[in-house]
């Protein structure tokens, strides 16, 4: 059934790709309109509706006092997961998370995580023994699209938004929120580009992914450095390819970046 | 005594938000808010948020569920990890099963599920912000959700709760009332003729204060009917 | 092949309500033979097994000795679950429990809960650190309607059987029981009726409950105090029936009760 | 030395619980205890309380699974959550799954699968309370439940274990003997031929040992294949 | 279509064999050759691959440190797990462990256990608090018949292999291996015999497996006892059929004990 | 700084294994070890021990998996429970499971998946030793299985990581190296062509480096390759 769709629409995209317009009439490095909301859930500690064009994403950042890995005593521990929800899309099912889901929800975590954007040690409260544990959690609502580059800003913006619960006693009083922030160090931000045919567009919509050969998203520091990258879809990229990506990925990071609602102190 | 307990849950005959005992909490809904579902709709609650969508009527996968002579109704109820303090694991766990059947057999009663037979109608209902009342928020929404999907339905179906608390009968609990108070009583009807189609109860009552506390929802949910024709009026105009 | 044989089915119990009787030539109001047998297990520290005309249930409990939940250190734990075994109905299935399992477990522990049936509080041993955990397990072995009533009755009988085992140094010697008894405040019990077209009748037998339009469960205390109800089914009720119900359990459940084998101290 | 192990198990050429070495602990079998099941059987054995169902022949689902030229026979083991001292979390685990194999494979012998192509013969063997030698107890009534159902068989299949307990042979282990002796041998058989359906064994026993263990066991279920008649006697008559 | 090749392969396999002969021209009371290689994986504490003719299975030893169970304080922990991967057979399947492979990993770990054939007291660390837990894991590589007899081989080879870990604060430091060798007190052995048709023969090939009536698997100790047997199969035996299959097993049982690589102290 | 970090990873220009910064780890590649496979290889490369199978192309269970136009690639990356330090409880986990996925999709731009409409081509990867670089010896030995079990394919597919070690670019990182180095970048390419079918990153490059590293991995991936046709040349012969 799909695939028939599919069959119909990449002719037209295609076809309209080749005429150098795209079927949204968007430029091949131009973003749907973004929007980034924050402060949008008491009950998490910080939070974050994401939507680029019809694509919307809730991330909800959830703080605990856990553990440290026995291999990382003085460092907080960062988790993020990820939920496809069958209300977000025809095709989403219910029940334990798919392989997309998974590879989305680690994609996201490396641009995090190799960006350094939280300072882990910072987090410490007790070497060995206690240590805030963080967890992002992406909730899709809707569907249309690049759901990477989507969660990755969700997470960042519900990060940048998080104040830590009061503590009493190692216990965390959820309702009282103190003033204090996570220890933000960077702010990365994934692009996503999509090869059709011939052609390379950035943030492709459903319909683009439906039909688009590979795919390539790669994870941008504040400097301008890669710290992730990740190529999806059967396709293939030529080196050439994947150096034009990486150029074009970076001017369009900066774009994105300014959607967080970050404040240097 | 619970850790985190008020002293009192009632002071100089108002409640801790400051509502009369019969006032619900500020509602709002809006219809047609997503763009892949066939129907949906955004409600807040206090300090419920919640997603509803419907998608269908489609076709039943495994196909051994489908029906001869009418659709099936499948909902699920689902909480965000981060919709409340101690966050939640992802995934379904008893409660949320059973809130996911009670809400099915609270809204199939006015789908003409006989239209569509051998076919699917599946309702989704995300809990995106706890705070007390998630499954009555969940099947006001929903209502909506199918309406907007342009599911033919016999009615809305709005929901509510009445309880007690500190010795009161109230409507619509908000969080610190219902893990302190005496008693909860979820109800859903059909408007139009006035049956129940939720109900459900936990804590104390007497044999009058139930039936007080069961009124009360009822014109609570009445009132809940209102906004929610509102909403749909807001997006397909008619009075 | 279900649908067809409640279709046959529906009519002659509906026409025979109709006429002011039932199937099985009960009263509307007329539970069938009740038998509760405790102290049916010696490997639990408490059992019962119920009949209620076929449906048969056996009831354990067994004692634990765990941690507090945060936000009740000074508490004990009520645990209920239930399992439709599928030697007890053609429809029952292996796997993990299904919606009916889950809904009748809930259904039964609300009950024992609201009624606080249990003093948990003196289920504390160390506060904060250490309480008994009460787990009632309800087997069910044969299906014949009502499952809701036959559990809460074997549920509470277990409770009033069970005898707390020895415990040295923080373990316990299961093989030897005490004289000491959980601490039972209250005897609640449920009642469930059925609607089936215009009438609504106690305690349905399983092809009662396969052609019902609705079905209300109400749980008192001994005092009669209503302290949990659930509705289920796709059918409705109206505000009428809904406290006919009420006040007709409320004496059914008088009957229910002298079938605990509680003496009060 | 295990916590809670008794000093002796064999005190004046005695066993604790005052049996002689070859003597069965006693066994009730009732068969046709439940409604709904097409067979079934309960059976009391020592500390044991087993209760046996058989449901079929019936549909298979997933289809799949049947076969054109007989049916196939389905065994669940499955100890209740409050048949041992701790508390046994509900659902299979690696010991039920595979003393329901071996069950399955002690009992499909005698059953005639090919008069029933494409069904499926279930059989359900819940342990209500366990005290050594549970899947022995099993089979026995399940075999009678199978019997009760009508299902044509070549014969019952008895079972038995016998074990090395404080250096002698034993039949019919319980509870202290299982825990605290030095092996355990539970056979199952076909009476009329004689033939090994069952046979599992863990412990220690020289090649001496094992013989007369084995004999043993045989013997006991011999005298139990009498209980399993007596017991359809009670229900369906004749001799 | 199992079924159906089974039914060639049968008539194929009995006619042989009455003739005295096995497909593989093997006697009845021959093993296939047998190649036992040890110290195989570096981030093992012991390890062994075992072929029997074609079957190939990996074993390895894994040591962690934790808590003993409660009514055996001062005793190590022994678990056994099997992996029947699906690269091994078109017939194994992934997903959670299925009943064969449940028989399998509890078959080997009766004979391992039974036997005493490691001191487990000597791996407690500090009574009721800190024990060595030995996990086996026993990787079906590629499958051609008489998994127990590999499996046991290859497990029993593993802990020969096995040296412990240097242990600092509690902590395993996997990278440096001690010269310290788990506590081997007995070689416990498995031999497996296939009944097809009226004849017994050792090692059956997966062919003989597929066509056999039943199976019987017998565990020995180093003095000749017996310490465990499982029957396999729908099929039945004789008494006498046993007695014989436990004599025949023994002899086969001190050719495979050869093949341990165990140098006594 | 990590437990058991060591103080530097570069020394007077060397690596700490000795290696030059392009210099890749031993490898070698057998194909053709399993009996029941259609095809396979074992891999030996540094540290890493893998046996890879393919098997197909054969029916697809459940059917609705199948393709009408074309067979389904289907891949399972497994780490052995004893192939890593701390045991790796069996069964798929997050991460082996992405790894699947772009297992996958790494090597089904070369299979001719259309000469097969409605089958499946199975690949299984076991990971017996572990020692960095896993998924690139998972997708080379699966290649030369695929060939080994006479897929046609339009190319073989070697991969290869390459780094950022102690500030230097460097080719096959190793368990040290990957723990403790500032990058990773597992690259796969089909050599005829020169197409990446595979490109996973995490670390940080600046835009150089990225270039630097990216094309030293495609030159390892050429390295690798040929040792995948000298594998494929024991067995088969041939040029």
């Amino acid at each position: 059934m799909y695939d028939l769709i599919a069959e119909i629409k990449r002719d037209n995209i295609i076809q309209t790709l080749k005429a150098g317009k795209r079927v949204d009439n968007r430029g091949f490095d131009e973003y749907r309109p973004i929007a980034v909301e924050v402060g949008v859930g008491e009950k998490a500690e910080g939070s974050a509706i994401v939507q680029i064009g019809k694509t919307r994403v809730m991330a909800g950042v959830k703080l605990a006092i856990g553990e440290p890995f026995p291999d990382m005593p003085n460092s907080g521990v960062l988790t993020t997961n990820a939920e496809l929800r069958p209300l977000a899309s025809p095709t989403f099912e219910k029940g334990p998370p798919g392989e997309d889901t998974i590879e989305l929800a680690r994609v996201v975590d490396r641009g995090i995580r190799e960006s350094e954007c939280i300072d882990l040690e910072k987090l410490c409260r007790v070497e060995g023994e206690e240590v805030w544990i963080v967890f992002i959690d992406l909730h899709i609502l809707d569907y249309d699209g690049n759901l990477f580059d989507a969660c990755e800003l969700g997470a960042i913006s519900a990060l940048v938004d998080t104040r830590l619960p009061k503590v009493e006693d190692g216990m965390i009083i959820y309702k009282e929120k103190t003033d204090e922030r996570l220890p933000i160090k960077d702010l990365p931000v994934e692009t996503t580009f999509a090869k059709i045919g011939d052609n390379i567009v950035v943030d492709p919509i459903l319909d683009e992914e439906q039909v688009m050969d590979a795919r390539l998203t790669v994870a941008y520091t504040k400097k301008g450095d890669i710290c992730a990258m990740q190529k999806g879809g059967v396709g293939t990229f030529t080196e050439k390819e994947i150096l034009e990506v990486i150029d074009r990925g970076l001017e369009k990071s900066k774009e994105l970046r300014k959607h967080i609602p970050f404040k240097e102190v | 005594m619970k850790v985190g307990e008020p002293e009192r849950l009632i002071i100089d005959g108002k409640r801790l938000d400051g509502r009369a005992f019969d006032e619900l909490r500020p509602i709002k809904i809006e219809a047609g808010v997503l763009k892949r579902a066939d129907g949906s709709a955004y409600l807040e609650w206090g300090g419920n948020k919640v997603m509803a969508a419907c998608y269908g009527p489609r076709e039943v996968h495994p196909r051994h569920l489908a029906r001869p002579d009418s659709a099936i109704l499948r909902c699920i109820y689902n909480m965000a990890a981060f919709s409340v303090s101690d966050r939640k694991r992802p995934g379904p766990d008893r409660r949320s099963v059973e809130i996911s059947k009670v809400t099915r057999e609270a809204l199939e009663h006015v789908v003409f599920t006989h239209l569509f037979p051998r076919t699917a109608i599946d309702v989704f209902i995300e809990i995106l912000q706890a705070n007390a009342g998630t499954r009555c928020s969940g099947i006001t929404a929903a209502s909506v959700a199918l309406a907007d999907a342009g599911i033919p339905m016999a009615d809305l179906v709005p929901a509510c709760a009445a309880g007690k608390v500190g010795g009161e009968i109230v409507l619509d609990l908000n969080d610190v009332e219902d893990n302190y108070g005496e008693a909860d009583l979820p109800v859903a009807i059909t408007p139009k003729k006035g049956e129940v189609t939720l109900l459900q109860m936990d804590g104390n009552f007497t044999r009058e204060e139930f039936e007080k506390a069961f009124k009360l929802a009822i014109k609570g949910c009445k009132k809940v009917h209102k906004i929610q024709k509102e909403a749909l009026r807001k997006k397909y105009g008619g009075t």
